[in-house]
């Protein structure tokens, strides 16, 4: 198909360049410069979606980000899919293919316009919220229906192929938006040699001058734009990014810029020497001024019939002429409420295509574009606007009318022009979500007939973003601004050079938004509003009659706004109708708000590098290599990977985990195992208030532990709920050694700077994390003297080497430090080398261990051992609400320490004193082959009806190859003093479980395998 | 996020490398025994909640993991001043463009004065 | 080798004094994830220099430079965010808080050094820890070491903020390290030892792009 | 109140929708009322309408500085669900969740409140232990819900990554099919409507500006449109609570958040039902416009400033592509902050204070939306009774004075 509306000559486009695209299974052709949309316009494609609600078909209205129809499913593979593309932002590549989001079997002939049609009129606002409420039970019925028709396009439903990235930025000045100001802005403040960086959301840089009328020092604008960027690109303190929108404001000048660095390419990035390259890349910019030169979106006119295809917004003509050499239309209607929009007339009718009329909302238009137009011989008409497009798939005409816009009438007869394109503006609103993302309000300005940007400090707008639209003006504001913003850092700008404008006379433009129609608002066609959710005028008359007063509950009951386009063309002319309606004035309604992002963003490109094998970061231990040499499991502890267990192969078949742990278990209670335990938490305390420092801070004792010995310590928080326990030992009079959990160690070691840095400072004592420092093993078992014997220097001997001792010395060759700490109820030793040598130590071991049987196991056969010693594991068997007395640990709880240390006082408060708070007690299923369930609830009553009162719950539970039965921690209320009473679990399968309430030691009660 | 300046690092640095701790100045009361349950309870988690001006303890966690407080506006963010632990704000709620210097200079001679014999917290 | 006779503290050289396999944080990942080669297109070249000595350093300023300054010829830098060396840039010591600086130095010398400095110290308020174990040392080199880094870290690594002699504790990806600037061209970064398997993978990752190669 | 129905939308229609009336009148403030509510959010309505609907109190105000329901009702993440571990939360979510499920019939509104189920997934062991206890206790409290495998996992959504590649593979859910989600709005519109219908006046930019106190106990409030009377006042404020507490000379142990949450653009149905994970921090449902609708962490500040740090939406939607890879191409249109106003132990406080007669309900942090018509229900009972309503009675102020905390904090692996 021909590209029919493209012009012969003129426009930005690379005419040599010939691109091929599919649209809606259809191929056309367009050239390297076009966007999509253009493309789409010069080959005459005028419906290019169905609406969302009414399926009335749509064509393309805007030129740029504002855009609220064009939006297309993007991609000719599954995994490549991209929903929701704006044509217009979309640059043409070859072999792109496209289709329209809505429309079945397509988008000429939609089945669902059948139902706009008939059944636009029972779909008013909020029409969801009045019916479909009966039988109750059809709602979920109903919804399913509802949900078909949901959604514009539709998600991927593989794997994405690109890789996305971040680049931290940091600048002076973040200059956002390349237009006249903005270069202007730059230039101003690159030449001082300040940090700048210019990011601008089109395909090429330069804004409006790439389409402008004007001169710039008797030149083409553009040749300025180039000059501009030649030297901007030469300055290493400069960093230009086109094709990158500021889609986020966040606080102290925290900018995030999402550049698409591929996508006019492609549908996935290309590779470059082999490696794929980001597909987008977003910037995080943290600036120390900003300066938005994001100019202002044109307003179209909302009149019946707005929303056929052939209506576009005045400037959007202008730039599909000028840019792309496209002229959208044969026969054009102007309607107009301001001089600068004639443009659009005037590049028409260069165009040599026929300008039927200009219709002026005002009475007496005057100013120099006017009279260009009348001295072409354009028909101007006055007084007067479009009251309605007519046609169904494209505009056939115009019907125009006189109108009074202070009483909201047509006072004349209508006539019907013969065209088929409208053009119209109602004035140009500035950009300002950007400062409105800062929380900065807004405010109406009626001079400039919108809203104005309010600025927190260190925020600045230029331009047409705060309603300066006059080239000259512009130009100088943004250089002015520029040197604000750099007087704010202390540095001085100097005056530019700035080009020469031709300065034009202006009319004062009149405000217009919602054009009168003969008939009333609700009895009217529909004149839209946001297009994209259908919003109308009459929605947003019935939405105020309804009482939705506050602007706020117009946009919630309508949906205006709310669509992918944030309401970009639609929101001022809604509030404007709204303000009508209520007799207010458009301040008066309330303002408008806008969120990030100004324009949407992929989740791709905002989680950026962080997926995949980087989502968060594994740690790992000295000995993590061997662990996968010998096939363990591996369980998440924190962001570590700790092996679980050692599944082995027996006769060619692999263990399950049951049969693993149990040969573990057997393996630590009769020979000897080993586990990596270097995960725990490790923190080196010196000073010689270290002692008093950890009894302030641990519930027990600490005053008499002497060096060479170890001690296990419990940790609360000031509510006397336990956070963290472990050893610690004491290395020297002045220096220890904690241990804390591997979940925990982070948090404690905020906990004790806490603590010092605030409540303490005078206590002299340092805190350091030596956790990855050491690797530490734990070889425990009746064999473990023997084995570690083989390899050491140090005196094992049991009454030189004692339970809760630790020792120096070397093992495997290797300097350590050795620790008599059991957490399995056995002879253990944990050894503690520096890292480095770790593997090698371990490795030695097993070379050893043989004929002892050396085992290794990992945590699941660590939890097995030490709950059968009723040992608790924190955060397991504790959640926050249990004290060390429900733990019936009061052996661990120093009531008498001079200091009132932490945790102490909330132990005697009414609630923690209660008799029957849930403790810590052993549970003996009644069937010993029966394992509980972990977190099963405990009733005293198992015929009680629902709801059952609960009285505590399982925290832990095993099947104990040693007991060779089932077994279980618990906490059950007054449990301590139910010893010997029956429970019961009834469970999800109907089966109720029951137990016997025993002493939580399961295991060797008197502790003595430990000491052997 | 915040653009957050350490008072030890002597700079500004992103807020992700800081934890918020809660309110600042919460001092442990000194004699926690003699506390009413409901003065442990306040200690514990009665906190101011302003709409405004607000003195907020946080830790320069991944930097020099010392503690400080910061006054800020809950509302616009912004960050009025930082301070080291020990030390007073300047912007309170009271004093929203800040105290005045004489009254800053004589808070300090007061705190050092009053710092000899109250040796046992900073928070306050 | 121990002198817990001092009784007050327990200084104590982990390194064996016979020849023992060692493994840097990073063995694991080198079999895991490969090293790719240095070649000309290498825009980024990763080092790493593993077994080295770390000390932290806890104290006063001034107490600690007299005794640093006496041990080992070169003072503590009192300036937040610093970083000071000898003539070969094999010792260095940085600022990582108004009490606490990191001192590193050639594999083998910290033991020594730590002993001598306590004895300068003598009754002195401070502490001293050995880290060597957790932590391993990687250099970044090259034209796109700075864009790398860009990727990686928050703080602003651009010359006029991070000029020669800095170095500092901050957020790298999804972790933290410190990082520092000794010379023109190359930037240290100091990794803990758990997390350096994961630092070492993104850094592949995010170089990929400059061809990145690791020397061996 | 003109009765809604689809015979009378298709009446409306064909009069061209001229003859709809007001949903709730814009009265004048009356000098004295029975009861002032001060905010008009869901809770705040639902209280309103439950005095006059169950316990004949009529002559009541519901104060409100801004617009009804633009509070966090109009800033959350919609899910409903009533899994709570505490016997305590759960009682009140239950109760919350057997008043959604007539609540659209009840009020004439359709709130859109739509069963099509929660998941809140497990990736660790510990995970799948909280889980397990909590849809125990769940099970014997009379809740619906079981436990899930990765495998149950997947069949029902079979978008999300349950591979054991994943850096925080999928263990297990739980799963309580009568939770789902509602039309935010909608709920605060029927509440409304249902009340003003009653006789309720729902004075709207009315602002509280103080409150009448004399020998500790309530007689009215200071606004913006002149002093309104009355013996009884709750203050259902959320994340302003704490300042009309200061207002009333007392503290609250709560403090303001800020609390994320983000929209996709419109996509056609991929995802129906409601997927949680706390562990990799990220929830997510479709609505039925067909928006991705994602909650983010809450920031550990204290922020009135209805935005919060990037670095949490940076996060969210990290895990998000985490669990389901395939909208790594879909984009986030909008994002925004609610003010949730959360107590140490993740729970409300709907207590007496220190006044005599002035009440409090808040503290709901991340809960409050689902438990709106629960709390509004139990309110209403409590203000019209001057005395706690026994599923109240728990969340009282005095449980941080007694350590009597129903701690949600450190039980529940449970996103809330």
């Amino acid at each position: 198909m021909s590209q029919v509306n493209r012009l012969r000559e003129g426009g930005r486009i690379d005419r040599a360049r010939r691109l091929n695209f599919t649209f809606n299974g259809k191929r056309y052709q367009g050239h390297a410069g076009d966007t999509l949309a253009s493309a789409l316009l010069a080959n005459g494609v005028d419906i290019v979606n169905r609406s969302f609600k009414y399926s009335r078909p749509r064509g393309i209205v805007a030129a740029g980000a504002e855009e609220p129809n064009a939006l297309i499913q993007l991609g000719s593979t599954e995994a490549t899919q991209v929903p929701n593309v704006r044509a217009t932002q979309q640059a043409l590549f070859e072999g792109l293919t496209a289709q329209s989001t809505n429309g079945w079997p397509n988008v000429q002939r939609d089945v669902m316009s059948l139902v706009g049609k008939l059944g636009g009129r029972f779909m008013p606002p909020g029409f969801y919220y009045k019916t479909f409420m009966a039988p109750a039970s059809m709602w979920m019925t109903y919804e399913k229906f509802i949900r078909k028709g949901a959604g514009l396009g539709r998600s991927p439903m593989e794997r994405d192929p690109d890789i996305y990235d971040h680049l931290n930025q940091h600048c002076d000045l973040l200059v956002i938006g390349a237009g006249p100001v903005g270069l202007a802005a730059a230039l101003t403040a690159a030449r001082t040699g300040a940090r700048v960086i210019l990011a601008d959301e089109q395909e090429e840089m330069g804004g409006s001058l790439l389409d402008s009328r004007e001169t710039l020092n008797g030149q083409p604008a553009s040749q300025w734009v180039a000059q501009v960027l030649e030297e901007l690109a030469g300055l290493d303190n400069v960093t230009l990014l086109p094709r990158t929108t500021a889609h986020g404001y966040h606080d102290h000048h925290f900018v995030t810029l999402h550049e698409r660095r591929t996508e006019h390419l492609g549908e996935t990035a290309p590779l470059a020497a082999g490696v794929r390259p980001a597909r987008s890349r977003l910037h995080r910019v943290r600036a120390g001024q900003v300066l938005l030169a994001t100019g202002a979106h044109e307003r179209p006119l909302v009149y019946a019939g707005n929303d056929v295809p052939g209506n576009l917004v005045a400037g959007a003509v202008s730039t599909y002429i000028r840019r792309y050499g496209v002229v959208p239309g044969n026969k054009l209607v102007l309607s107009v409420s301001n001089d600068h929009a004639y443009r659009a007339a005037l590049d028409w009718d260069e165009a040599g295509r026929e300008v039927v009329a200009i219709v002026d909302a005002r009475p007496a238009p005057d100013g120099e574009l006017v009279e260009q137009a009348r001295d072409r011989g354009l028909r101007v008409i006055t007084g007067s606007a479009v009251l309605e497009a007519k046609g169904s798939t494209r505009v056939s005409g115009a019907r125009i009318a006189t109108i009074d816009t202070a009483t909201f009438t047509v006072t004349g007869q209508a006539e019907t022009l013969a065209c088929d394109t409208i053009a119209s503006s109602g004035g140009y609103s500035p950009v300002i979500h950007l400062a409105s993302h800062t929380g900065a309000r807004p405010t109406w300005n009626d001079e400039v007939l919108g809203f104005v940007p309010s600025l927190v400090k260190g925020v600045h707008a230029a331009g047409s973003a705060r309603g300066i639209h006059d080239l000259a003006e512009g130009l100088a504001d943004g250089m002015a601004k520029a040197c604000e913003a750099l007087a704010e850092l202390g540095k001085s700008a100097e005056v530019i050079a700035l080009p020469q404008v031709e300065a034009r006379r202006e009319g004062v433009a009149c405000a217009l938004y919602q054009v009168p129609h003969e008939k009333p608002t609700l009895r009217a066609p529909k004149q839209f509003v946001d297009m994209q959710n259908d919003v109308t005028a009459a929605a947003i008359e019935l939405a105020t009659r309804e009482g939705f007063e506050s602007i706020e509950h117009v946009k919630r009951y309508t949906a205006m706004g709310f669509g992918t386009d944030q309401g970009k063309l639609g929101n001022i002319n809604g509030m404007a109708i709204a303000a009508r309606c209520l007799g207010k004035s458009i301040p008066e309604v309330g303002t408008t708000v806008f969120r990030p992002n100004y324009t949407p963003v992929t989740f791709g490109a905002i989680a950026g590098r962080h997926c995949r094998d980087l989502f968060d970061p594994e740690r790992y231990t000295a000995m993590h290599q061997w662990h996968v040499e010998h096939g363990a499991e591996f369980e998440e502890v924190g962001q570590w990977k700790r092996p679980w267990y050692f599944p082995q192969s027996v006769n060619g078949k692999q263990e399950t985990m049951h049969e693993a742990v149990a040969r573990e278990c057997l393996a630590v209670r009769e020979k000897v195992g080993i586990l990596d335990a270097s995960t725990l938490g490790k923190i080196d305390i010196q000073g010689p208030d270290a002692r008093e420092f950890l009894n302030r801070i641990y519930t027990n004792k600490w005053a008499k532990l002497a060096v060479g010995r170890a001690r296990y310590g419990l940790m609360c928080k000031d509510d006397g709920m336990l956070m963290d326990d472990g050893t610690t030992s004491c290395l020297g009079e002045n220096h220890f050694l904690m241990t804390t959990t591997t979940g925990g160690a982070a948090g404690v070691m905020e906990w004790l700077e806490l603590w010092h840095q605030t409540e303490w400072p005078e206590l002299n004592v340092t805190f350091t994390s030596v956790t990855d420092h050491w690797a530490t093993m734990t070889i425990t078992g009746p064999e473990a003297r023997n084995l570690l014997a083989e390899i050491t220097d140090i005196d094992l001997a049991r009454d030189r080497f004692k339970f809760m001792d630790w020792r120096e010395g070397k093992v495997a060759e290797v300097p350590a430090r050795v620790f008599r700490i059991s957490f399995t109820g056995e002879l253990a030793y944990e050894i503690n080398v520096q890292a480095n040598y770790a593997l090698h130590v371990w490795k030695t071991l097993f070379q050893h261990g043989e004929k002892y049987g050396l085992t290794p196991y990992g945590t699941e056969t660590m939890h097995v051992l030490r709950a059968e010693k009723g040992f608790i594991i924190a955060g397991q068997d504790t959640d926050g609400s249990v004290t060390p007395e429900d733990l019936g640990m009061q052996w661990a709880v120093g009531y008498d320490k001079p200091y009132s240390w932490v945790g102490k006082r909330a132990l005697s408060r009414s609630d923690t004193r209660r008799i029957d708070r849930k403790q810590l007690v052993g549970l003996k299923p009644k069937d010993p082959t029966v394992v509980l369930e972990e977190g099963a609830q405990i009733v005293f009553d198992p015929d009680h009806a629902i709801p059952m009162p609960m009285v505590g719950h399982v925290t832990s539970s095993y099947y104990s190859p040693t007991l060779q039965s089932g077994f279980a921690l618990a906490v059950v209320k007054g449990g301590q003093s139910r010893m010997g009473q029956t429970v019961y679990l009834p469970m999800a399968d109907g089966k109720t479980h029951a137990a016997e309430i025993v002493g939580p030691i399961f295991y060797d009660p008197k502790g003595e395998r430990q000491h052997v | 996020m915040f653009h957050i300046y350490c008072p030890y690092c002597e700079e500004y640095r992103e807020e992700e490398e800081f934890h918020p701790k809660g309110q600042a100045h919460i001092a442990r009361p000194a004699d926690p025994e003699a506390c009413t349950d409901e003065q442990w309870g306040d200690y514990l988690f009665f906190r101011d909640n302003p709409r405004g001006i607000h003195h907020e303890l946080w830790v320069h966690a991944v930097g020099c993991r010392k503690f400080f407080n910061i006054t800020r506006n809950t509302v616009s963010y912004e960050i009025l001043e930082t301070y080291k632990m020990g030390e007073q704000p300047r912007f309170t709620a009271e004093y929203p463009e800040g105290k005045p210097d004489e009254q800053v200079a004589a808070e300090k001679v007061a705190a050092e004065a009053a710092g000899v014999e109250r040796q046992e917290g900073v928070k306050a | 080798m121990s002198e817990q006779t001092a009784n007050w503290f327990n200084l104590y050289d982990a390194r064996p004094d016979t020849e023992v396999p060692a493994e840097s944080p990073l063995a694991w990942s080198y079999q895991n994830s490969g090293r790719p080669s240095v070649s000309q297109r290498s825009r980024v070249v990763l080092r790493e220099r593993p077994m080295l000595g770390h000390l932290i350093l806890r104290g006063g300023a001034i107490v600690l430079d007299e005794a640093v300054r006496r041990v080992l010829g070169f003072g503590v830098p009192g300036r937040p965010n610093s970083l000071s060396q000898d003539e070969g840039g094999e010792r260095s010591i940085q600022w990582l808080s108004p009490d606490e600086w990191l001192l590193i130095v050639p594999g083998g010398e910290e033991f020594s050094l730590e002993s001598r400095l306590r004895e300068a110290l003598g009754d002195a308020h401070y502490a001293i820890v050995n880290v060597s174990g957790g932590q391993t040392l990687l250099e970044l080199e090259g034209d796109k070491a700075r864009e790398l880094l860009m990727k990686s870290t928050p703080y602003d690594v651009h010359p006029d903020a991070f000029p020669v002699g800095k170095g500092v504790t901050t957020v790298f990806a999804k972790s933290n390290l410190i990082l520092r600037r000794p010379t023109e061209t190359r930037w240290e970064l100091v990794l803990r030892r758990s997390f350096a398997d994961y630092c070492y993978r993104w850094i592949l990752d995010a170089g990929r792009e400059y061809a990145i190669g690791v020397e061996a | 109140m003109q009765r809604y129905s689809g015979f009378g939308l298709a009446k409306h229609a064909l009069s061209h929708h001229e003859n709809w009336e007001r949903q709730w009148r814009n009265p004048t403030p009356k000098k004295q009322y029975d009861v002032i509510i001060v905010g008009g959010g869901g809770h705040g309505l639902a209280t309103a309408y439950y005095l006059a609907k169950e316990h004949g109190i009529t002559n009541v105000a519901v104060v409100e500085k801004g617009w009804l329901g633009g509070g966090n009702t109009a800033r959350n993440t919609t899910i409903v669900r009533s899994n709570y571990l505490w016997d305590e939360s759960a009682a009140l979510y239950e109760h919350a969740m057997k008043l959604w499920e007539g609540l659209s019939q009840d009020l004439n509104y359709n709130v859109m409140f739509s069963q099509r189920g929660v998941l809140n997934l497990g990736h660790t062991l510990q995970d799948m232990r909280d889980i397990q206890r909590r849809v125990n206790a769940n099970r014997l409290n009379g809740i619906d819900g079981e436990v899930l495998d990765a495998k149950g996992v997947q069949e029902i959504v079979p978008i999300m990554d349950c591979s054991k590649n994943a850096r925080y593979p999928v263990l297990g859910a739980s799963w309580q099919p009568r939770a789902g989600v509602a039309r935010h709005d909608a709920v605060a519109w029927g509440y409304a409507r249902a009340a003003d219908a009653l006789g309720v006046d729902l004075l709207q930019n009315t602002e509280v500006t103080g409150f009448k106190i004399r020998d500790g106990r309530v007689y009215g409030v200071h606004t913006n449109r002149g002093d309104i009377e009355a013996k009884t006042v709750g203050c259902v404020a959320a994340g302003n609570s704490g300042v009309l507490a200061k207002m009333a000379g007392f503290r609250l142990p709560l403090e303001s958040h800020p609390l994320q949450a983000l929209v996709s653009e419109p996509l056609k149905p991929v995802l129906d039902t409601v997927v949680m994970s706390n562990h990799v921090h990220g929830y997510i449902s479709q609505t039925d416009k067909g928006d991705l609708v994602i909650g983010a962490g809450i920031d550990g500040y204290n922020g009135y400033g209805q935005r919060g740090s990037y670095p949490t939406v940076e996060h969210t939607l990290q895990a998000i592509v985490e669990m389901f890879p395939i909208f790594s191409r879909v984009r986030m249109n909008r994002q925004w902050g609610g003010i949730v106003d959360t107590c140490p132990d993740a729970c409300p406080i709907l207590s007496a204070t220190p006044v005599k007669g002035l009440y409090f309900n808040c503290g709901w942090g991340t809960g409050g939306f689902k438990a709106t018509p629960g709390s509004g229900h139990v309110f209403a009972w409590t203000l019209a009774k001057n005395q706690a309503h026994p599923l109240a009675a728990p969340f009282s102020i005095d449980r941080f004075h007694s350590g009597a905390l129903v701690d949600e904090h450190g039980a529940a692996g449970v996103a809330h």
